[in-house]
């Protein structure tokens, strides 16, 4: 077994006495693409959540390049090299464009390093050059969504989470999206990334796992989870 | 496609409920809702389904009066409810549940449940013995004395359901009952509203997340996505609509399972 | 341990009882006095004045002080009562009519005092007073100045200073004087010069009626009230109320002010250069040592109506000699309200002298008939006797008031007298001079 | 004329001084949506440290400036962890309570230590003194400095706030404090930083205003009132709003003024009998309310 | 009828409370008749006071989760109206004091309408606005006496003068004031279970919620404001008699206004014996701290110092106030 940049042992999750994750594990390789599916409620988001610590896990492991970050503050974990891109996107959304994204690099302090993560976010995203001094509440969804993804990569994270980066997206959109993870994946970035486009993002992925009220009922190489049967299930009911 | 209500011939005849025309809500530039149309008979259970950020539950407080509607009209039971705020669409006998209802005050489950009902009267005695009875109804008696906010999350909502039903409505909203419920707790919830639906009469319209349930007991399903609607029939015919499958699994899903779908 | 807390709150409570119905045991040949002053709260440094000019009176009053030109300085204690000690028993009032009120059901139930005495603010008085009437208790008022104290009828209320109306009234036949020629110093002043007048008070019971007489009395006297305005007492800042009269143009500006507003509305008036010709001060404030020591020469040619300056004592030998163990005790000279203090407990020790008893009864007849001679006081009034009946019942009509001018005689900040005109001590300053 | 003039020029200087008063309430108010009742006592801090250090040093006034930020910064930290971060957890209710407790509290602290005397300052380059401008405008100078350095004040702050990281790392909490955690930021810091400077502009203006203004203990609820008319003017959480809603204010306690000039025009007799110096502070009051009421995010507010 | 026994059930509560609340009730009645100083009087009616005013608060407050912090308004008009009823046209107390309820209650609708648009901070914040408005008004209006206030002469009637409440002694006033005691007692007990309350109950826990089941949350508020506003005004009317001398700067501070609120959030929002408890802790706390701390050891503002710090100390702690403790207490040993 190669080693897990991110090994999650049998984490619980209860909120106010409502278990929501019961018994969650899970691992990733470096340079891995690894995609969650689950219908809504199953515990996705909670568990990316977990992992940042935003909520709490009260019991399990998340080891992290072999560290102990189970319950760090969430400001600690982003500084052990994690970053997250919510479902909710969170862009500050009375700044622009280029503020928002030299906050993705809040954790740096050297400043040539930030501008050269800068350019590379402005080569990634030409789209976000040309809308530097934008507000981002002007911006449309697919440039709000580069926005917390380019917001992400600032920081020279080692694991990136994406948390359904397609959400709420014109079907356009969501492919552009998508290409984008196609090539953060080509570039060798570690990814962790939850979506409910399953068909797709199973594509991508190296490897999936199938999430249902908190436990995992599935797991496999994408290919595999695409013919699965239970995929289908698990979002149609039948 | 265009199945409009043919899901449930035995009631076409019943005159409709509730009519949604050409709905559409703006959040600013946002728009939440399209031109939305629909109309649902005596007596149905629908289910509303879609994927995250379709529309759904600000269709819902579009028609319960929580949002003024940018265009569109709703007529509940002959009454043009579309001005009308939320408490006064409730008393016409318009209730609905809240997707996220996470209980936060003292009261107990009887006095929520009482709530509900004092709606119809102003009698304490009154409102209690019929409070009492959907106690009863919905099982929920033991727990009469608890405080609400120190049950589990499927107590809450039973109660919430239960007050809801306490204001005597003739049609009921329920926005994502199951969301966050165990197997069992999904079957419980889904007993209720069977419950409600075929004994107490009451009209049920339903978000729902859990296909499960929405399925099984939906005499018919409107899916939305992206605000709009894109299809209405029942739940059968709903699962393999090409553009009900794409919209949940993707275009490509589509294309490679084309022969399955009609 | 399941209801620990309501058995607590229960034993609280009884406790509470227990340690307060302990009944107050009487001592023996003692007056007990009750006073209550604003003894903390924003009037604290009157209160303390007060208590000394009442502490220094119960001494000279309880002990021989064989130097001193007073009856009451040739016995110890009360004689007609076996030679009685006066014990005053201080209590503080903050500023708060209702708190005055409880302490003084305190004092007559509770300390079972023989008298009552206080409480400078004339609102405080107000409640007390009324306490003291329901309960049959005398009192006597040696410092509150509404006019509205001694038109209610109270029949065991006496009020040894002159009020408002009086001291006001001074002022106008300052004027009125200024105008003849009358007044040391000054020529005859053409009266349009000085007809203009601009009043600022603040907005208190007492504020409010000191606003509402010179309202009236200007208008008997034929002098033009061009702004008339109460402003919130206490406010941290007074320009736009200043330049609300430096507006008007007046040639005469009246105030009523405690010493806080007094000090801030001088520096206003002097930051917003306001040139009045004359600047007048109804006491309060206006003679407090903080406003000569805080403002120092700035107040040359204020004026302020008092009861008692220090040039009393040129005047008075007993005044003199007050004053000098009052300087001795607090290093202050004797002002308006220790004056009047001092001159409230030695008119209880005239009237218990008088009355031979302590019983409330004695001490009202006695009250009643009471002639104390201008000799033995220290302010400068012809007496001390109450009206029995009328309008203004239990009013010491033999009062009066005195009007000072800050002026620098050798470099020091002097109160000179310069009315009434037959014992003014020096040439009035006039016009205003600042800038 | 003049009576208008100068009121208006009065009205503008006072408000950019109430301006600065209302400064950190704003800024305490957009980072974490709390209302702090205390925050006039944190001003009257301000007063005392500024009198207090005068005096006992024989320093110039305006050089306490530093002291009493110290002395504010310091206080609006302790004030932070030692109690707000206990009481941000609970309901409002609980907020509001807290911070009416802490209002209180330092209040009658304040009593204990220094008596319920007014003090002023009656010394320093700039008492007393004043230029008259012209048109009856007399410019009091320890008004005009003040006035000046309120002006500074706002500018340090929002190129704090604009132009550097942690200021952007301020407004990121504001904005969503979960997102701001995502990228790294400490909110509990900001927060605390947020107090910090909260306290510190306020206890600065404070010390400014010791200059012409008298303090005692008691001193607090008038502007802690005043300094909510400006913020709900300005916008809840809107620092430049708060700059322009503090001269609105300003002008608005200058209605008397204002009133006396009408009726100098008008001539009726009624208009001089309107007690309008006693209302005063009522124009503030009813302004917020009116505010709250017509605008309930504030006449320049751009909160999210 | 059905108000009535509803009023007088007591039945939910255990029966270690009621017997407590019982002793406690009986001990109020036969406490002039035990040794007492008159300080101890005073305080006693002061607590019984800021009792019903509590209670009052209590309604809108408490069950109704909308933190008012301007009651010494409706103080104020309740002292205002019957002390110049009285004094110009002699007007009984029992016949002033509904006259004052009505003022109080037009006022509270005309300010109330908009003044429950708004929410949470930005509405307490609004009522400490109007009380002061309206307590300026006040201080200039010549007819209610402007700044010196009015004063009702104690030796115009003839004591014990039950028509106009005028009483030389305490102990008339004490019971007096314990009649509305234990009747306001009865009113929220009764209200707590109305329908009235109920409602309120559901807006305090989640308005949305609360409209969905047909409650006009606007006008629910505004009619238990109302409701607050007779209590406070009913007291502020006996407050006139008792104290005979009143003033806008005494009445209508903002400090009433804020010890009205804090007897019941420290006591306990929301609950029927928090208002009681609050003003039983800390009005007795405020006489004694004051007379012990304040005027024999010199220390003033002590009482406050130590107010401040429970109240900070409270809010940290447990927001729910002295009784969410004996609940949380009574709750952890149930389970």
């Amino acid at each position: 077994m190669a080693e897990h940049i991110l090994q999650v042992k049998d984490i619980k999750v209860r909120y106010s006495s409502i278990p929501v994750i019961q018994g969650l594990s899970l691992a990733v390789d470096p340079a891995e693409t690894v995609c969650v599916v689950g219908a809504n409620g199953s515990g996705k988001s909670t568990f990316l959540k977990a992992i940042m610590g935003a909520v709490r896990v009260f019991d399990g492991e998340i080891l992290f390049q072999g560290r102990e970050i189970k319950n760090l503050k969430t400001e600690e974990v982003v500084r052990t090299g994690i970053t997250y891109v919510p479902e909710e996107r969170m862009l500050f959304t009375a700044l622009s464009v280029e503020e928002n994204l030299l906050l993705g690099a809040y954790t740096l302090n050297d400043k040539e390093r930030i501008q050269e993560n800068l350019q590379f976010v402005y080569s990634f995203f030409p789209r976000l050059k040309e809308r530097r001094d934008q507000a981002t509440l002007t911006l449309s969804g697919g440039e709000a969504q580069m926005v917390a993804i380019g917001r992400g990569l600032m920081s020279n994270p080692s694991l990136l989470m994406l948390d359904e980066p397609s959400l709420g997206l014109a079907p356009r959109l969501v492919d552009e999206v998508l290409d984008t993870v196609r090539k953060l994946k080509r570039e060798g970035m570690t990814i962790l990334l939850v979506e409910q486009n399953v068909r797709e993002s199973l594509e991508i992925a190296d490897r999936g796992y199938v999430l249902q009220t908190g436990r995992i009922v599935l797991e496999g190489t994408g290919e595999e989870l695409i013919r699965s049967d239970v995929v289908r299930k698990a979002f149609l009911g039948i | 496609m265009g199945y409009c209500g043919e899901g449930a011939p035995e009631k076409a005849k019943l005159m409709a409920l509730l009519e949604v025309h050409n709905l559409t809500k703006y959040f600013g530039g946002l728009k939440a809702n399209e031109d939305i149309s629909f109309s649902i008979k005596k007596e149905e259970l629908v289910g509303l389904i879609g994927p995250n950020g379709a529309g759904k539950t600000t269709l819902f407080n579009c028609i319960a009066g929580l949002y003024p509607v940018s265009s569109g009209k709703i007529i509940f039971s002959g009454h043009d409810i579309t001005a009308l705020k939320d408490y006064e669409v409730a008393r016409l006998g318009l209730a609905r549940t809240f997707q996220v209802y996470v209980a936060s005050g003292d009261m107990t489950v009887v006095e929520n449940i009482m709530v509900g009902c004092f709606m119809r009267t102003r009698s304490r005695s009154q409102a209690k013995t019929r409070a009492e009875q959907i106690m009863k109804d919905f099982k929920l008696h033991d727990l009469s004395d608890y405080i609400l906010s120190e049950l589990p999350v499927a107590s809450q909502k039973q109660v919430a359901i239960a007050a809801a039903v306490g204001t005597d409505p003739k049609m009921l909203l329920l926005d994502e009952v199951a969301a966050g419920l165990n197997p069992s707790e999904i079957e419980d919830i889904m007993a209720t509203i069977q419950h409600i639906h075929y004994n107490m009469e009451i009209t049920v319209m339903l978000i729902e997340h859990v296909m499960e349930l929405v399925m099984k007991i939906s005499d018919r399903v409107i899916v939305l996505d992206s605000g709009q609607k894109i299809a209405d029939g029942n739940p059968e015919t709903i699962a393999r609509d090409p553009n009900v499958v794409k919209a949940y699994l993707g275009e490509r899903y589509v294309h490679e399972h084309a022969g399955e779908l009609t | 341990m399941k209801k620990l807390f309501l058995l607590t709150l229960a034993v609280c409570l009884v406790a509470c009882w227990w340690i307060t119905g302990s009944p107050v045991i009487a001592q023996a040949k003692t007056v007990k006095i009750g006073a209550i002053y604003p003894l903390t709260g924003g009037a604290a440094a009157a209160g303390r004045e007060l208590k000394a000019g009442a502490e220094l009176s119960a001494k000279i009053a309880n002990n021989m002080m064989p130097g001193l030109d007073m009856d009451m300085a040739k016995n110890a204690g009360i004689k007609s009562l076996g030679g009685a000690k006066i014990k005053l028993i201080f209590k503080d009032h903050q500023a708060n009519p209702t708190l005055g009120a409880d302490l003084a059901k305190k004092l007559i139930l509770d300390d079972k005092v023989d008298g009552m005495l206080g409480c400078y603010h004339s609102s405080v008085t107000k409640t007390v007073s009324a306490v003291c009437e329901q309960y049959g208790v005398p009192m006597i008022n040696g410092t509150s100045t509404s006019p509205a104290l001694t038109t209610r009828g109270f029949k065991w209320f006496w009020r040894t200073t002159p009020h408002d109306k009086w001291f006001t009234k001074d002022l106008f036949e300052l004027l009125k004087g200024l105008t003849q020629g009358k007044v040391k110093g000054v020529k005859a002043v053409p009266e349009k010069e000085i007809s203009n007048l601009a009043s600022a008070c603040e907005k208190t019971e007492w504020g409010s009626h000191v606003s509402s007489i010179i309202k009236s009395l200007a208008k008997e006297y034929g002098f033009n009230l061009r702004k008339s305005l109460l402003y919130t007492a206490k406010a941290p800042d007074l320009s736009s109320e200043v330049r609300s009269l430096k507006a008007a143009r007046p040639d005469v500006m009246l105030f009523a002010s405690y010493t806080s507003d007094a000090i801030l509305l001088v520096k206003t008036l002097k930051a917003q250069k306001a040139k009045p010709k004359i600047i007048w001060g109804q006491d309060a404030g206006f003679e407090k040592p903080e406003f000569r020591s805080t403002l120092r020469d700035s107040i040359v040619g204020i004026l302020t109506r008092t009861v008692f300056l220090p040039k009393v004592a040129q005047i008075k030998k007993v005044a003199g000699q007050v004053n000098a163990l009052y300087k001795g005790k607090t290093g202050n000279d004797l002002g308006g309200a220790s004056a009047r203090a001092f001159t409230g407990v030695q008119t209880w020790v005239h009237i218990l002298e008088k009355a031979g008893s302590t019983k409330p009864a004695d001490i009202q007849r006695a009250a009643n008939a009471i002639r104390i001679p201008g000799d033995q006081l220290v302010v400068p009034w012809a007496g001390i006797q109450f009206t029995p009946s009328g309008d203004e019942l239990g009013q010491n009509v033999l009062g009066s008031g005195l009007i000072g001018q800050y002026q620098m005689v050798d470099g020091k900040l002097v109160l000179e007298i310069i009315y009434p005109f037959d014992v003014a001590t020096a040439d009035m300053i006039f016009p205003f001079k600042w800038f | 004329m003049d009576i208008l003039v100068s009121s208006l020029f009065a009205g503008l200087l006072i408000g950019m001084v109430l301006a600065m008063v209302a400064l950190g309430l704003t800024i305490i108010f957009g980072v974490m949506e709390i209302v702090n009742f205390a925050h006039g006592e944190f001003l009257m801090v301000g007063m005392y440290t500024g009198l207090l250090t005068a005096q006992a040093t024989g320093m110039e006034p305006l050089l306490t400036l530093p002291v009493a930020a110290a002395a504010g910064f310091l206080l609006g930290i302790i004030c932070y962890f030692g109690f707000v971060k206990f009481v941000i957890r609970g309901p409002m209710v609980a907020q509001l309570l807290g911070t009416f407790g802490l209002m209180i509290f330092l209040r009658n602290l304040a009593l204990l230590f220094f008596g319920a005397e007014d003090r002023a300052i009656h010394q320093g380059i700039l008492v007393g003194k004043s230029f008259n401008i012209g048109m009856g405008v007399i410019a009091p100078a320890t008004k005009l400095a003040a006035a000046a350095l309120s002006v500074i004040a706002f500018w340090a702050v929002w190129l704090v706030i604009n132009r550097t990281k942690i200021g952007k790392a301020l407004t990121a909490t504001s904005l969503n404090p979960q997102g701001a955690r995502y990228m790294g930021i400490s909110t509990e810091r900001m927060n605390a930083l947020a107090w910090g400077i909260g306290g510190g502009t306020v206890t600065i203006a404070g010390a400014l205003l010791v200059n012409f203004w008298s303090v005692n203990p008691f001193i607090g609820l008038l502007f802690t009132m005043i300094a909510f008319a400006i913020v709900a003017l300005g916008g809840f959480g809107s620092v430049s709003g708060a700059f322009f809603a503090g001269l609105a204010v300003g002008v608005i306690t200058e209605i008397p003024g204002i009133w006396d000039f009408l009726t100098y025009i008008f001539n009726f007799g009624w208009m001089a009998d309107v007690p309008m110096t006693s209302l005063k502070y009522m124009w503030v009051y009813l302004a917020y309310f009116v505010i709250m009421i017509v605008r309930p995010r504030g006449l320049f507010g751009w909160k999210r | 009828m059905e108000a009535l026994s509803s009023a007088l059930d007591f039945s939910d509560f255990p029966r270690l409370d009621m017997i407590i609340a019982g002793v406690l009730g009986g001990l109020l009645v036969i406490f002039p008749a035990t040794p007492h100083s008159a300080f101890a009087m005073a305080t006693m009616i002061q607590f019984l006071m800021f009792s019903l005013y509590g209670m009052g608060w209590n309604t809108i407050g408490g069950y109704g989760g909308q933190v008012d912090l301007g009651k010494a308004q409706y103080v104020g008009i309740g002292a205002f109206t019957t002390a110049v009823l009285m004094v110009r046209w002699d007007v009984p107390f029992w016949v002033s004091m509904p006259i004052g309820v009505c003022f109080a209650v037009i006022w509270s609708f005309i300010i109330g309408y908009p003044l429950f648009r708004l929410k949470g901070h930005y509405f307490a914040i609004a009522t400490i606005a109007t009380s002061l408005v309206l307590k300026d008004i006040f201080e200039v209006w010549d007819f209610v006496g402007a700044a010196c206030g009015i004063e009702i002469s104690p030796i115009k009637y003839n004591p014990p003068d039950f028509l106009h409440l005028i009483f030389k002694e305490d102990i008339y006033y004490y019971y007096v004031i314990l009649g509305f005691f234990f009747l306001g007692i009865l009113y929220v007990n009764w209200f707590r279970k109305s329908r009235l309350g109920f409602q309120l109950r559901s807006i305090k826990d989640n308005e949305e919620v609360a409209k969905s089941l047909g409650i006009n949350v606007h006008w629910a508020k505004i009619k238990t404001y109302a409701i607050a506003t007779s209590f406070v005004s009913v007291v502020g009317s006996f407050h006139a008699c008792y104290i005979k001398n009143i003033e806008p700067e005494d009445t209508m501070s903002l400090d009433i206004s804020i010890l009205i609120a804090l007897m019941a959030m420290l006591g306990g929002a929301g609950s029927l014996w928090g208002p009681i408890i609050g003003a039983g802790v800390l009005i007795p706390l405020k006489s004694y701290l004051k007379e012990w701390l304040g005027a024999r050891a010199g220390l003033i503002g002590i009482d406050l110092i130590v107010y401040g710090a429970i109240i900070m100390l409270v809010s940290a702690v447990e927001p729910r106030g002295i009784w969410g403790i004996v609940e949380k207490v009574r709750r952890r040993k149930r389970n």
